[in-house]
Protein backbone atom coordinates (compact mmCIF):
# COMPACT_ATOMS: atom_id res chain seq x y z
CA UNK A 1 0.00 0.00 0.00
CA UNK A 2 1.58 3.34 -1.08
CA UNK A 3 -0.18 6.13 0.78
CA UNK A 4 0.28 9.97 0.94
CA UNK A 5 -0.76 11.68 4.03
CA UNK A 6 -1.31 15.39 5.52
CA UNK A 7 -2.16 14.25 9.04
CA UNK A 8 0.81 13.02 11.55
CA UNK A 9 1.42 8.91 11.69
CA UNK A 10 2.62 6.84 14.11
CA UNK A 11 4.87 4.41 12.35
CA UNK A 12 4.87 1.73 15.40
CA UNK A 13 1.43 1.26 14.67
CA UNK A 14 1.89 0.60 10.77
CA UNK A 15 4.27 -1.37 11.97
CA UNK A 16 2.30 -3.64 14.24
CA UNK A 17 -0.70 -3.68 11.53
CA UNK A 18 2.20 -4.99 8.91
CA UNK A 19 3.35 -7.96 11.30
CA UNK A 20 -0.25 -9.35 11.68
CA UNK A 21 -0.64 -12.81 10.52
CA UNK A 22 2.47 -13.11 8.59
CA UNK A 23 3.01 -16.93 9.29
CA UNK A 24 5.27 -17.63 6.24
CA UNK A 25 7.23 -14.28 5.61
CA UNK A 26 10.14 -14.20 8.53
CA UNK A 27 11.43 -10.91 7.63
CA UNK A 28 10.44 -7.21 8.50
CA UNK A 29 12.64 -4.73 7.36
CA UNK A 30 11.39 -0.90 8.54
CA UNK A 31 12.98 2.82 7.82
CA UNK A 32 11.02 5.96 9.49
CA UNK A 33 12.70 9.08 8.59
CA UNK A 34 12.22 11.82 11.02
CA UNK A 35 12.25 15.47 10.95
CA UNK A 36 15.69 17.13 11.60
CA UNK A 37 15.54 19.99 13.76
CA UNK A 38 19.16 21.04 12.63
CA UNK A 39 20.05 22.89 15.99
CA UNK A 40 17.11 25.03 14.97
CA UNK A 41 18.18 26.03 11.66
CA UNK A 42 15.11 24.27 10.47
CA UNK A 43 11.80 25.40 12.20
CA UNK A 44 8.89 23.35 9.98
CA UNK A 45 9.43 20.93 6.56
CA UNK A 46 7.09 21.41 3.57
CA UNK A 47 6.32 18.76 1.60
CA UNK A 48 4.09 19.06 -1.76
CA UNK A 49 3.39 15.87 -3.94
CA UNK A 50 1.07 15.93 -7.04
CA UNK A 51 -1.68 13.57 -5.66
CA UNK A 52 -2.24 10.99 -8.08
CA UNK A 53 1.28 11.33 -9.74
CA UNK A 54 3.65 10.91 -6.65
CA UNK A 55 1.56 7.94 -6.19
CA UNK A 56 1.55 6.12 -9.32
CA UNK A 57 5.47 7.18 -9.33
CA UNK A 58 6.03 5.46 -5.93
CA UNK A 59 4.26 2.82 -7.20
CA UNK A 60 6.32 1.80 -10.40
CA UNK A 61 9.50 1.94 -8.18
CA UNK A 62 7.52 -0.64 -5.62
CA UNK A 63 7.12 -3.08 -8.53
CA UNK A 64 10.25 -2.96 -8.86
CA UNK A 65 11.16 -3.58 -5.75
CA UNK A 66 9.10 -6.52 -5.46
CA UNK A 67 10.07 -8.35 -8.34
CA UNK A 68 13.95 -7.52 -7.62
CA UNK A 69 13.96 -8.43 -4.14
CA UNK A 70 11.07 -11.17 -4.08
CA UNK A 71 9.18 -9.36 -1.81
CA UNK A 72 6.01 -11.16 0.18
CA UNK A 73 4.38 -7.44 0.86
CA UNK A 74 5.79 -3.65 1.05
CA UNK A 75 3.63 -0.34 2.71
CA UNK A 76 4.85 3.17 2.28
CA UNK A 77 3.69 5.81 3.92
CA UNK A 78 4.51 9.33 3.11
CA UNK A 79 3.33 12.91 4.89
CA UNK A 80 2.98 15.60 2.79
CA UNK A 81 2.58 19.12 4.20
CA UNK A 82 4.31 20.89 6.69
CA UNK A 83 5.93 18.96 9.34
CA UNK A 84 7.61 19.78 12.35
CA UNK A 85 10.97 18.95 13.91
CA UNK A 86 11.01 14.93 15.48
CA UNK A 87 7.77 13.91 13.65
CA UNK A 88 7.90 11.15 10.61
CA UNK A 89 8.34 12.07 7.02
CA UNK A 90 8.54 8.60 5.60
CA UNK A 91 7.55 5.23 6.58
CA UNK A 92 8.49 2.40 4.49
CA UNK A 93 8.55 -1.23 5.72
CA UNK A 94 9.07 -4.61 3.83
CA UNK A 95 8.19 -7.98 4.09
CA UNK A 96 10.35 -11.06 2.97
CA UNK A 97 11.45 -14.28 3.44
CA UNK A 98 15.17 -13.85 4.45
CA UNK A 99 15.96 -10.34 6.04
CA UNK A 100 18.61 -9.75 3.08
CA UNK A 101 15.54 -9.12 0.61
CA UNK A 102 13.91 -7.61 3.22
CA UNK A 103 16.82 -5.24 4.15
CA UNK A 104 17.65 -4.17 0.43
CA UNK A 105 14.37 -3.46 -0.85
CA UNK A 106 13.71 -0.70 2.22
CA UNK A 107 17.23 0.28 1.49
CA UNK A 108 16.47 0.20 -1.97
CA UNK A 109 13.02 2.18 -1.94
CA UNK A 110 14.18 4.49 0.72
CA UNK A 111 17.23 5.71 -1.84
CA UNK A 112 14.50 6.58 -4.43
CA UNK A 113 11.70 8.16 -2.05
CA UNK A 114 14.60 10.30 -0.65
CA UNK A 115 16.18 11.44 -3.73
CA UNK A 116 14.04 10.70 -7.04
CA UNK A 117 10.34 10.82 -5.85
CA UNK A 118 7.81 14.12 -7.14
CA UNK A 119 7.86 15.77 -4.14
CA UNK A 120 9.14 19.26 -3.95
CA UNK A 121 10.50 20.53 -0.54
CA UNK A 122 10.63 23.26 1.42
CA UNK A 123 12.47 24.16 5.16
CA UNK A 124 11.00 27.17 6.88
CA UNK A 125 13.52 28.19 9.37
CA UNK A 126 15.11 31.46 11.00
CA UNK A 127 16.11 32.84 7.59
CA UNK A 128 12.37 32.12 5.88
CA UNK A 129 11.92 29.69 3.93
CA UNK A 130 13.71 27.66 1.21
CA UNK A 131 13.41 24.96 -1.41
CA UNK A 132 15.66 21.91 -0.97
CA UNK A 133 17.63 19.94 -3.44
CA UNK A 134 18.44 16.36 -3.61
CA UNK A 135 21.99 16.52 -1.47
CA UNK A 136 24.75 14.54 -4.03
CA UNK A 137 24.88 11.55 -1.19
CA UNK A 138 21.29 10.88 -2.11
CA UNK A 139 22.33 10.55 -5.55
CA UNK A 140 25.06 8.64 -5.31
CA UNK A 141 23.41 6.64 -3.03
CA UNK A 142 20.59 5.60 -6.02
CA UNK A 143 23.46 4.85 -8.22
CA UNK A 144 24.60 1.82 -5.86
CA UNK A 145 21.41 0.19 -7.53
CA UNK A 146 22.22 1.22 -11.20
CA UNK A 147 24.84 -0.96 -11.78
CA UNK A 148 23.18 -4.46 -11.55
CA UNK A 149 20.09 -2.88 -13.54
CA UNK A 150 19.28 -4.68 -16.26
CA UNK A 151 19.55 -1.35 -19.27
CA UNK B 1 -9.44 24.87 -21.29
CA UNK B 2 -6.01 23.79 -20.02
CA UNK B 3 -5.81 23.54 -16.01
CA UNK B 4 -2.35 24.48 -15.52
CA UNK B 5 -0.56 23.30 -12.36
CA UNK B 6 3.03 24.74 -10.89
CA UNK B 7 4.76 22.99 -8.24
CA UNK B 8 7.37 23.83 -5.69
CA UNK B 9 9.43 26.59 -6.39
CA UNK B 10 7.49 27.40 -9.47
CA UNK B 11 4.28 28.78 -7.46
CA UNK B 12 6.02 30.78 -5.19
CA UNK B 13 7.56 32.63 -7.98
CA UNK B 14 4.24 33.05 -10.49
CA UNK B 15 2.27 33.64 -7.33
CA UNK B 16 -0.36 31.06 -8.14
CA UNK B 17 -0.47 27.09 -8.24
CA UNK B 18 -3.66 26.94 -10.75
CA UNK B 19 -5.15 28.03 -13.39
CA UNK B 20 -7.39 27.43 -16.12
CA UNK B 21 -5.89 28.75 -19.61
CA UNK B 22 -6.94 28.15 -23.23
CA UNK B 23 -4.46 26.99 -25.71
CA UNK B 24 -4.64 24.63 -28.26
CA UNK B 25 -0.54 23.82 -27.77
CA UNK B 26 2.00 23.48 -25.16
CA UNK B 27 4.43 25.94 -27.27
CA UNK B 28 1.51 28.67 -27.48
CA UNK B 29 0.53 27.82 -23.76
CA UNK B 30 4.44 28.60 -22.82
CA UNK B 31 3.81 31.36 -24.84
CA UNK B 32 1.13 32.95 -23.10
CA UNK B 33 2.42 32.05 -19.80
CA UNK B 34 5.74 34.22 -20.84
CA UNK B 35 3.96 37.08 -21.91
CA UNK B 36 1.98 37.00 -18.70
CA UNK B 37 5.32 36.92 -16.37
CA UNK B 38 8.71 36.58 -17.92
CA UNK B 39 10.07 35.57 -15.04
CA UNK B 40 7.80 32.28 -14.77
CA UNK B 41 8.16 32.16 -18.77
CA UNK B 42 12.29 31.70 -18.26
CA UNK B 43 11.86 29.54 -15.37
CA UNK B 44 9.34 27.08 -16.86
CA UNK B 45 11.98 26.36 -19.77
CA UNK B 46 14.93 25.90 -17.24
CA UNK B 47 17.08 23.17 -16.42
CA UNK B 48 15.52 20.41 -14.88
CA UNK B 49 11.26 21.46 -15.59
CA UNK B 50 9.61 18.50 -16.83
CA UNK B 51 5.81 19.23 -18.05
CA UNK B 52 3.34 16.42 -17.19
CA UNK B 53 0.08 16.27 -19.52
CA UNK B 54 -2.96 14.63 -17.55
CA UNK B 55 -0.03 12.94 -15.14
CA UNK B 56 2.12 11.86 -18.30
CA UNK B 57 5.99 13.32 -18.72
CA UNK B 58 5.96 15.12 -21.98
CA UNK B 59 8.80 16.24 -23.91
CA UNK B 60 8.65 18.96 -26.80
CA UNK B 61 5.32 20.57 -28.09
CA UNK B 62 2.09 18.74 -28.30
CA UNK B 63 -1.54 19.46 -28.86
CA UNK B 64 -3.75 20.40 -25.96
CA UNK B 65 -7.05 19.00 -25.11
CA UNK B 66 -10.01 21.39 -23.76
CA UNK B 67 -9.34 19.85 -20.11
CA UNK B 68 -5.46 18.72 -20.13
CA UNK B 69 -3.89 19.25 -17.09
CA UNK B 70 -0.42 20.98 -17.68
CA UNK B 71 1.68 20.50 -14.57
CA UNK B 72 4.99 22.17 -14.78
CA UNK B 73 7.52 20.12 -12.18
CA UNK B 74 10.73 21.73 -11.11
CA UNK B 75 13.39 19.24 -10.10
CA UNK B 76 12.12 16.59 -7.76
CA UNK B 77 13.66 16.89 -4.55
CA UNK B 78 12.26 13.80 -2.87
CA UNK B 79 10.89 13.60 0.52
CA UNK C 1 18.51 -1.46 25.35
CA UNK C 2 19.48 -5.21 25.39
CA UNK C 3 16.33 -7.11 26.47
CA UNK C 4 15.32 -10.87 26.82
CA UNK C 5 11.91 -11.78 27.17
CA UNK C 6 9.51 -14.74 27.82
CA UNK C 7 6.27 -12.85 26.77
CA UNK C 8 5.14 -11.86 22.98
CA UNK C 9 6.19 -8.80 22.79
CA UNK C 10 4.49 -5.77 19.88
CA UNK C 11 7.12 -4.56 17.76
CA UNK C 12 5.03 -1.99 16.60
CA UNK C 13 4.87 -0.52 19.93
CA UNK C 14 8.65 -0.62 20.57
CA UNK C 15 8.94 1.07 17.39
CA UNK C 16 6.56 3.98 18.77
CA UNK C 17 8.72 4.36 21.91
CA UNK C 18 11.81 4.31 19.96
CA UNK C 19 10.99 6.94 17.70
CA UNK C 20 10.01 8.84 20.64
CA UNK C 21 11.64 13.04 20.99
CA UNK C 22 13.82 12.01 18.27
CA UNK C 23 14.07 15.63 16.74
CA UNK C 24 18.07 15.29 15.83
CA UNK C 25 18.40 11.93 14.37
CA UNK C 26 16.63 11.46 11.15
CA UNK C 27 17.20 7.89 10.48
CA UNK C 28 15.32 5.01 12.34
CA UNK C 29 15.92 1.34 10.73
CA UNK C 30 13.92 -1.75 12.31
CA UNK C 31 14.52 -5.44 11.72
CA UNK C 32 11.31 -7.80 13.13
CA UNK C 33 12.01 -11.65 12.79
CA UNK C 34 8.65 -13.59 12.70
CA UNK C 35 8.52 -17.24 13.65
CA UNK C 36 7.85 -18.91 10.30
CA UNK C 37 5.23 -21.63 10.35
CA UNK C 38 7.14 -23.49 7.23
CA UNK C 39 3.71 -24.88 5.95
CA UNK C 40 2.81 -26.92 9.18
CA UNK C 41 6.93 -27.85 9.68
CA UNK C 42 7.21 -25.82 12.34
CA UNK C 43 4.55 -25.69 15.00
CA UNK C 44 6.65 -23.93 18.15
CA UNK C 45 9.88 -22.61 18.19
CA UNK C 46 11.85 -22.89 21.18
CA UNK C 47 14.88 -20.42 22.26
CA UNK C 48 17.14 -20.92 24.95
CA UNK C 49 19.26 -18.33 26.52
CA UNK C 50 22.02 -18.42 29.01
CA UNK C 51 20.98 -15.27 31.68
CA UNK C 52 23.11 -12.53 31.78
CA UNK C 53 25.92 -13.84 29.56
CA UNK C 54 23.78 -14.16 26.64
CA UNK C 55 22.40 -10.01 27.02
CA UNK C 56 27.01 -9.08 27.75
CA UNK C 57 27.74 -10.94 24.52
CA UNK C 58 25.11 -8.95 22.88
CA UNK C 59 25.77 -6.11 24.62
CA UNK C 60 29.45 -6.00 23.04
CA UNK C 61 28.78 -6.55 19.82
CA UNK C 62 26.07 -3.69 20.00
CA UNK C 63 28.87 -1.28 21.82
CA UNK C 64 30.50 -2.69 18.45
CA UNK C 65 27.45 -1.57 16.30
CA UNK C 66 27.34 1.69 18.32
CA UNK C 67 30.79 2.46 17.54
CA UNK C 68 31.49 1.36 13.83
CA UNK C 69 28.20 3.19 12.26
CA UNK C 70 28.47 5.71 14.63
CA UNK C 71 24.82 5.10 16.27
CA UNK C 72 22.66 7.78 18.01
CA UNK C 73 20.73 4.96 19.97
CA UNK C 74 19.97 1.07 19.45
CA UNK C 75 17.41 -1.28 20.85
CA UNK C 76 17.48 -5.15 20.85
CA UNK C 77 14.44 -7.24 22.25
CA UNK C 78 14.76 -11.04 21.76
CA UNK C 79 12.60 -13.72 22.51
CA UNK C 80 12.98 -16.70 24.99
CA UNK C 81 10.95 -19.66 25.52
CA UNK C 82 8.37 -21.18 22.84
CA UNK C 83 7.24 -18.77 20.29
CA UNK C 84 4.71 -19.77 18.12
CA UNK C 85 3.96 -19.10 13.95
CA UNK C 86 4.02 -15.38 13.27
CA UNK C 87 4.91 -14.30 16.59
CA UNK C 88 8.08 -11.54 16.56
CA UNK C 89 11.39 -13.51 17.62
CA UNK C 90 13.48 -10.49 17.44
CA UNK C 91 13.51 -6.61 17.23
CA UNK C 92 16.71 -4.44 16.40
CA UNK C 93 15.67 -1.04 16.03
CA UNK C 94 18.97 1.69 15.07
CA UNK C 95 18.68 5.59 14.92
CA UNK C 96 21.49 7.91 13.41
CA UNK C 97 22.08 11.00 11.09
CA UNK C 98 21.62 9.21 8.17
CA UNK C 99 20.16 6.23 6.70
CA UNK C 100 22.89 4.52 5.09
CA UNK C 101 24.42 4.23 8.80
CA UNK C 102 21.01 3.42 10.47
CA UNK C 103 20.34 0.50 7.81
CA UNK C 104 23.85 -0.90 8.10
CA UNK C 105 24.14 -1.18 11.47
CA UNK C 106 20.84 -2.94 11.77
CA UNK C 107 21.94 -5.04 9.14
CA UNK C 108 25.05 -6.18 11.16
CA UNK C 109 23.29 -6.55 14.59
CA UNK C 110 20.81 -8.99 13.03
CA UNK C 111 23.55 -11.28 10.75
CA UNK C 112 25.40 -11.43 14.61
CA UNK C 113 21.77 -12.12 16.46
CA UNK C 114 21.11 -14.76 13.51
CA UNK C 115 24.34 -16.66 13.77
CA UNK C 116 26.71 -16.21 16.64
CA UNK C 117 24.42 -14.70 19.36
CA UNK C 118 24.30 -17.12 22.97
CA UNK C 119 20.80 -18.66 21.98
CA UNK C 120 20.29 -22.84 21.40
CA UNK C 121 17.35 -22.97 19.33
CA UNK C 122 14.66 -25.92 19.16
CA UNK C 123 11.94 -26.90 16.50
CA UNK C 124 9.07 -28.70 17.48
CA UNK C 125 7.54 -30.40 14.36
CA UNK C 126 5.49 -32.99 13.43
CA UNK C 127 7.96 -35.02 13.79
CA UNK C 128 9.34 -34.35 17.13
CA UNK C 129 11.71 -31.67 18.30
CA UNK C 130 15.51 -30.95 16.77
CA UNK C 131 17.99 -28.55 17.74
CA UNK C 132 19.02 -26.27 15.18
CA UNK C 133 22.60 -25.18 13.98
CA UNK C 134 23.07 -21.42 12.22
CA UNK C 135 22.74 -21.98 8.57
CA UNK C 136 25.60 -21.50 5.59
CA UNK C 137 23.67 -18.41 4.74
CA UNK C 138 24.10 -16.83 8.07
CA UNK C 139 27.84 -17.54 8.24
CA UNK C 140 28.35 -16.10 4.82
CA UNK C 141 26.06 -12.95 5.93
CA UNK C 142 28.10 -12.20 8.90
CA UNK C 143 31.69 -13.11 7.32
CA UNK C 144 30.38 -9.73 5.35
CA UNK C 145 31.68 -7.37 7.94
CA UNK C 146 35.15 -9.02 8.32
CA UNK C 147 36.79 -8.04 5.54
CA UNK C 148 37.11 -4.28 6.80
CA UNK C 149 37.11 -5.13 10.33
CA UNK C 150 40.19 -3.84 12.45
CA UNK C 151 42.54 -6.85 13.23
CA UNK D 1 30.14 -26.78 44.94
CA UNK D 2 30.51 -25.69 41.80
CA UNK D 3 27.29 -25.33 39.65
CA UNK D 4 27.05 -26.83 36.85
CA UNK D 5 24.61 -25.70 33.94
CA UNK D 6 24.00 -27.82 30.65
CA UNK D 7 23.02 -25.68 27.47
CA UNK D 8 20.57 -26.98 24.32
CA UNK D 9 21.20 -30.16 23.28
CA UNK D 10 23.28 -30.73 26.39
CA UNK D 11 20.68 -30.69 28.60
CA UNK D 12 18.34 -32.75 26.58
CA UNK D 13 20.98 -35.45 26.32
CA UNK D 14 21.80 -35.43 29.96
CA UNK D 15 18.23 -35.23 31.46
CA UNK D 16 19.34 -32.25 33.75
CA UNK D 17 19.71 -28.95 33.32
CA UNK D 18 21.77 -27.88 36.77
CA UNK D 19 23.32 -29.56 39.44
CA UNK D 20 25.75 -28.97 42.43
CA UNK D 21 29.52 -30.69 42.04
CA UNK D 22 32.25 -30.63 44.40
CA UNK D 23 35.85 -30.34 42.39
CA UNK D 24 38.59 -28.20 42.46
CA UNK D 25 39.32 -28.48 38.76
CA UNK D 26 37.34 -28.64 35.62
CA UNK D 27 39.27 -31.47 34.32
CA UNK D 28 37.89 -33.32 37.86
CA UNK D 29 34.58 -31.74 36.88
CA UNK D 30 34.54 -33.23 33.57
CA UNK D 31 36.27 -36.67 34.82
CA UNK D 32 33.53 -37.15 37.08
CA UNK D 33 30.56 -36.32 35.22
CA UNK D 34 32.02 -38.37 32.35
CA UNK D 35 32.22 -41.35 35.22
CA UNK D 36 28.27 -40.76 35.77
CA UNK D 37 27.67 -40.53 32.26
CA UNK D 38 29.78 -41.34 29.12
CA UNK D 39 27.77 -40.34 26.41
CA UNK D 40 27.36 -36.68 28.04
CA UNK D 41 31.28 -36.58 28.91
CA UNK D 42 31.85 -37.37 25.39
CA UNK D 43 29.23 -34.52 24.49
CA UNK D 44 30.92 -32.26 26.87
CA UNK D 45 34.48 -32.85 24.94
CA UNK D 46 33.11 -32.38 21.36
CA UNK D 47 33.81 -30.00 18.69
CA UNK D 48 32.68 -26.61 19.56
CA UNK D 49 31.25 -27.17 23.01
CA UNK D 50 32.51 -24.39 25.15
CA UNK D 51 32.97 -23.86 28.64
CA UNK D 52 32.02 -20.60 30.52
CA UNK D 53 33.70 -20.36 34.59
CA UNK D 54 31.04 -17.59 35.56
CA UNK D 55 30.03 -16.20 32.43
CA UNK D 56 33.32 -15.93 31.14
CA UNK D 57 34.45 -18.30 28.43
CA UNK D 58 37.84 -20.28 29.26
CA UNK D 59 39.68 -22.61 27.32
CA UNK D 60 42.04 -25.70 28.99
CA UNK D 61 41.81 -26.55 32.53
CA UNK D 62 40.90 -24.13 35.41
CA UNK D 63 40.69 -24.37 39.26
CA UNK D 64 37.59 -24.09 40.47
CA UNK D 65 35.87 -21.97 43.35
CA UNK D 66 33.64 -22.85 46.11
CA UNK D 67 30.76 -20.95 44.50
CA UNK D 68 32.05 -20.96 40.75
CA UNK D 69 29.04 -21.57 37.74
CA UNK D 70 30.35 -23.87 35.55
CA UNK D 71 28.48 -24.15 32.15
CA UNK D 72 28.93 -26.10 28.62
CA UNK D 73 27.86 -23.88 25.57
CA UNK D 74 27.21 -26.81 22.27
CA UNK D 75 27.92 -23.93 19.17
CA UNK D 76 25.39 -21.60 19.37
CA UNK D 77 22.76 -21.27 17.03
CA UNK D 78 21.66 -17.80 17.00
CA UNK D 79 18.35 -16.59 17.89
Amino acid sequence: MIRLTFEAFDPGALLTAFCQGRAEVGAVATFTGLARAEAGATQTLELEAYPGFTEAAIGKVADQARGRFGLADLEIVHRIGRIAPGEPIVFVATAAGHRREAFEACDFLMDYLKSKAPFWKKEHGPGGPRWIEPSDRDHADLQRWDKDTPP
Amino acid sequence: MARVLLFGRLSDLAGWREREIESPFLSALRTRLTADDPVLGEALAGPGVQVALDQVIVRGDAPLGARTEVAFLPPMSGG
